[in-house]
């Protein structure tokens, strides 16, 4: 299916939460959609017949200066098709509705994306950090992060 | 009950093929490589050591910026034209080298840093036995003036600059001038016409 | 004594506790600096908590301080089993933003390198799994053979274990004159000795005992918890993105995309993902037959290097099929000179994610045996 | 029949006896050494390495460095461990494995003690090392130790089992628990041995399948016995480290290292007394001369040790469970089957 359909598909179903499509090559498809909402379009995007997206291939989160997005990349391996998911949230209120209910890699992204950007995902069973330290302060992908000078005494910028 | 006999006969039956095999391979050729003694050999494009040509270099700074690891670092001075001999390939020499220095012990060993080179004065080398006991002994220093040379530099340089400037001051003092009488001139000309 | 006592066992009162071990960092099998936290029962394993991280080096925030060239040798560190496939998806979707077209003998050659690493990938998998199972003398044999390999690669970019040999629209250097004589010479080694391997190590009755119906990864479970490469097609899923989406020159080669049969114990037991591991080697010789006799042995492989590597603003997600799985790099561009932001999907990382749930229930020796079939290679992992 | 050469060169029974106990600790120091090599030297040929070739003469002298590495190192008792019984594991092992020696007769004039019950004897003594094991592996304080204390355990106590019967039928067989009177049965040539049915009329040759049954259970049980591949759980690396003695390092660990090549060499010692003729010659009389007799013993030993390692350098190791099957389902079953053939045998010749 091409991204156009889905985006229609989506539209139809969930109008006022799909924003817009990007779809000017060489980058994928994205679909602009309403963070809050993520998790209803993802469930819908999984189990609907024609899109069967049961392949949750990334999450990316990126800083964009006053927000916060999250990418998602989804692949169907049935349909062959591709498409992401572009959701953006505050950067003080950084909230998005976890998907590891339905992909259960989404738990280590989720994770991951949490340790270095900061993104909290609500009704993450377990949302600790994973590539830092656990009692590592700050989320060091932001843009306005500062590297601490010392971790537990140990000088850190080499 | 077939099984069990089944997984008895093909347990023995494939311990005796991987017996066959490794008593075959107990008698075959050894690959061993005696290092220090012999060598294996290394290919000229080899990415080890890197090296410089200090008559090369002419402080472009162009490794420094390729570098992803920053373990180059250099310092520089203008050289004098005239004064200064040009670089052993007969290209101008600009810059002054005063200190090149390259540490290993950071160095990640990519090769970026020869690529962007225009004089090919930085080179890697074959040589990878270099291990030393101190992690000083890593940076390797290839270019260091001493103090002299640099003072000496360093007044020739400023020498040739107050010249410069004097000379530029001049030019432009010239200049002005020319301008000024083209000015009038041309002032003058209107006048004529008028 | 005269009276007989009536025995009654209640189990919930009997003092048991499990057993809380803790696997490496520093362990002979976990592959690196893995920790996992493991709850045994006995010998059987109850739970298994992965605690990834310890060889964090920060690689997306410092992508974000360089410039694109520079981020290759970065790169090379992240599997730094098989560099060339590492570099592959980053270059690609650097020149698909930048609107690049390399010559043909360039993605001759990029096939030939990557499907050359691709066979060193899954010697060392082989090998080292099998180590796992006790089983040492493969683990030679597959070195050696893995050398002329390595000799041929290292001839070629410089380098012996990290090439950095891709390059925005090209390649650092071109192919040396006995290049063709080299690889066909190390296929055909491959070939000569791969059924040793076999027949030592994965035909053995006592290994498949030991990894036969262990470690099941079924398809629906592989798939929602992200696993790709030999861990998904073990599993019975075709999914290799050399066949379902062809990028560069794929689609030109004539290779079968192998799954797992489940031939001695269930579909998607370790035994399956490594006989899928063993037969790529097969496929990937047959790979670069094909590619080097069809490559163009004439041309510049610098051609079309850009005068200055700066993409245009946008964002990119680029893929390609890395020996461990789907390795993907979500480049977002600003048109400055080093990227805004770098992600890299790293296989392993998902693929390690699964761990916790297949080795559940299984005893102690088969959690190893699982953590080996994953593959996981800790630089990619904890990036 | 005079037991012991020594007895007869020294009047003083007690240096006697002193120069009868070190014979065999020197002994196992040397054998350990070469056996030490050949694993070495035969993993890197089967593996096309050359293993070790900068200590002597090709790298002969490598056991010896190793050796002297390991006495050189600290001696290190870590904090947690219980100290007396960590101390004492590695000793009690190698006393256990050197105590074997007492019956085993390197040739019919050198037999340390001649008691008549040695087979019984070497069979209960050599069930003793179990406890250094678990003694070493509990004291340690260390998980995997206690693992592969437990796993040790349970894999020499069920595989005592079916060593016990192949013991039995040959003591059938033979009709006495002397090791040196059996190893005499076995005199002349090849054929007489107990592998192949021992000396009997033609058609003993009824009873050979299962007296070779026999030899193979033995073999298999010896290698679970030893901790030999495809047997090591117990110090199964890539698993639990380095088993029972992963805290031990030095001099302890080197008594260990000891214990189990004196323990090797016990249970190979049975194996060539039981069925493959003792110190005999192979070829009746030729070569058969009294002191050509322990050179037969100890090169048909070392044919057994080669055997151990090239197994290992060919196999990889069974899981728990596996092993347990081997050991109750397939040799103890078959064991029986074959001690009933043989007995059967004994009561109609």
């Amino acid at each position: 299916m091409q991204a156009q359909e889905i985006f229609d598909k989506l539209k139809e179903k969930f109008n006022d939460d799909i924003l817009e499509l990007k779809a000017d090559a060489p980058s994928d498809p994205i679909i602009l959609i309403n963070g809050a909402e993520l998790f209803n379009i993802a469930q819908f995007m999984r189990d609907k017949e024609e899109l069967d997206f049961d392949y949750l291939v990334d999450l990316i989160s990126l800083d964009l200066g006053d927000n916060l997005g999250a990418i998602y990349i989804f692949y169907s391996m049935k349909h062959k098709h591709r498409i992401a998911l572009k959701a953006i949230v505050p950067k003080d209120n950084p909230i998005l509705p976890t998907l590891e209910n339905l992909w259960r890699t989404a738990d280590w992204l989720e994770r991951e994306a949490w340790d270095l950007m900061g993104i909290k995902f609500e009704g993450h069973h377990n949302l600790i950090r994973i590539l830092n330290p656990y009692d590592w302060e700050g989320h060091p992908l932001r843009k306005d992060y500062v590297t601490p000078e010392f971790y537990h005494g140990m000088k850190v910028p080499y | 009950m077939l099984n069990y006999f089944k997984n008895m006969w093909l347990g023995v039956y494939t311990v005796l093929v991987g017996l066959r095999l490794t008593l075959i391979h107990l008698f075959s050729r050894n690959v061993t490589v005696q290092y220090p003694d012999e060598r294996y050999p290394i290919p000229p494009n080899a990415r080890n050591r890197l090296y410089l040509d200090p008559e090369l270099c002419d402080a472009c700074l162009r490794c420094a910026k390729a570098c992803p690891v920053n373990c180059i670092s250099i310092e520089s001075l203008r050289a004098v034209p005239g004064l200064t001999p040009p670089l052993k390939n007969g290209d101008k020499r600009n810059l002054w080298v005063t200190h090149y220095e390259i540490d290993f012990a950071k160095c990640c060993f990519c090769g970026l840093c020869t690529e962007p080179c225009p004089t090919n004065a930085i080179n890697t080398t074959t040589e990878f036995e270099y291990s030393t006991t101190k992690r000083e002994d890593l940076i390797y220093t290839f270019v260091k003036m001493s103090d002299e040379e640099k003072k000496e530099k360093e007044e020739q340089l400023a020498i040739y600059q107050a010249e410069q400037k004097k000379k530029k001051a001049a030019e432009a003092e010239a200049k002005a001038k020319a301008e000024a009488e083209a000015k009038t001139k041309a002032v003058n000309e209107t006048k004529n016409d008028n | 004594m005269g009276e007989k006592r009536k025995i009654e066992l209640d189990y919930s009162q009997l003092d048991s506790e499990r057993m809380r071990l803790n696997v490496g960092p520093q362990h002979p099998s976990t592959h690196g600096v893995l920790r996992l936290e493991v709850e045994l029962d006995g010998e059987i394993v109850t739970d298994v908590i992965p605690h990834v991280g310890y060889l964090h080096r920060c690689f997306e925030k410092h992508c974000e301080k360089m410039e694109y060239p520079m981020v290759t040798p970065y790169i090379d560190r992240l599997d730094y089993i098989s560099s060339m496939n590492n570099e592959w998806p980053f270059i690609m979707g650097v020149e698909q933003m930048m609107g690049i077209k390399v010559p043909e003998k360039v993605e001759y050659l990029r096939v030939i390198v990557s499907e050359l690493n691709r066979i060193a990938n899954h010697q060392i998998a082989i090998a080292t799994f099998g180590l796992d199972a006790g089983a040492f003398t493969p683990l030679l044999w597959l070195f050696r053979d893995r050398e002329m390999i390595l000799a041929i690669l290292e001839k070629l970019s410089g380098g012996r274990l990290l090439y950095n040999y891709f390059r925005v629209g090209g390649m650092a250097a071109d192919i040396y004159p006995t290049f063709k004589e080299d690889v066909l010479a190390a296929i055909s080694q491959v070939r000569k000795t791969n059924p040793e391997i076999l027949n030592l190590l994965l035909l053995n009755k006592i290994f498949i005992d030991r990894t036969a119906s262990v470690g099941i990864l079924p398809a629906d479970v592989a798939i929602n918890y992200g696993c790709t490469g030999p861990m998904l097609r073990g599993s019975g899923v075709p999914y290799d993105l050399r066949r379902t989406e062809p990028y560069s020159i794929y689609d030109r080669f004539d290779f079968e995309v192998q799954i797992g049969k489940g031939e001695v114990g269930t579909v998607g037991d370790c035994w399956d993902r490594n006989i899928v591991r063993y037969r790529e080697i097969e496929q990937s010789c047959n790979i670069i037959e094909q590619a080097i006799n069809q490559m163009p042995m004439e041309g510049d492989v610098k051609e079309a290097f850009p005068k200055k590597v700066r993409p245009p603003k946008g964002e990119i997600y680029c893929k390609a099929e890395n020996p461990k799985g789907e390795l993907g790099f979500y480049i977002v561009s600003d048109g400055k000179n080093n990227p805004e932001r770098v992600k890299c999907r790293s296989t392993s990382f998902v693929n390690l994610s699964v761990l916790p749930e297949i080795s559940k229930g299984y005893m102690f020796a088969d959690l190893i045996m699982i953590l080996g079939s994953i593959d996981i290679v800790l630089g990619e992992v904890d990036r | 029949m005079e037991q012991n050469f020594v007895n007869m060169l020294i009047e003083n029974p007690w240096i006697a006896a002193l120069i009868i106990v070190v014979i065999p600790l020197v002994f196992v120091v040397i054998y350990a050494l070469i056996a030490i090599l050949g694993e070495l030297k035969i993993a890197s040929f089967v593996q096309e390495r050359l293993g070790p070739m900068r200590t002597g003469w090709k790298g002969t002298m490598q056991p010896v460095a190793e050796v002297v590495k390991l006495l050189q190192k600290e001696d290190i008792t870590p904090d947690a461990a219980d100290k007396p019984l960590f101390n004492l594991a590695p000793f009690l092992m190698f006393a256990a494995a050197f105590a074997g020696f007492a019956v085993i007769p390197f040739s019919p004039y050198f037999l340390p003690a001649g008691i008549e019950l040695g087979l019984f004897y070497v069979f209960a003594i050599g069930s003793l090392g179990v406890i250094g094991l678990v003694m070493g592996g509990w004291a340690s304080n260390n998980k995997y130790s206690l693992l592969g204390a437990m796993r040790s355990v349970a894999q020499i106590v069920s595989y005592e089992i079916p060593a016990a019967i192949a013991i039995l039928s040959i003591a059938t067989l033979s009709g006495s628990l002397n090791l040196n009177v059996i190893s005499d049965n076995q005199s002349g040539w090849f054929w007489n041995w107990y592998i192949f049915g021992g000396p009997g009329p033609w058609w003993k040759i009824l009873v050979i399948p299962f007296t070779l049954g026999l030899g193979l259970i033995y073999l298999i049980s010896t290698l679970a016995e030893t901790n030999r591949t495809p047997f090591d759980i117990p110090e199964g690396e890539s698993e639990i480290v380095a088993g029972y003695h992963t805290e031990y390092s030095g001099m302890k660990f080197a008594m260990f290292f000891f214990a189990e090549y004196a323990n090797m060499f016990i249970v190979a010692a049975i194996l060539m007394l039981l069925f493959f003729g003792g110190w005999n010659s192979p070829f009746g009389d030729f070569l058969n001369q009294w002191w050509m007799q322990p050179v037969w013993f100890i090169l048909k030993a070392f044919f057994w040790v080669f055997l151990t390692i090239w197994l290992r350098w060919t196999l990889p190791r069974l899981r728990v469970d596996q092993l347990m099957y081997m050991s109750w389902k397939v040799l103890l079953p078959w064991g029986f089957v074959c001690f009933f053939a043989v007995s059967l045998f004994v009561m109609l010749k």
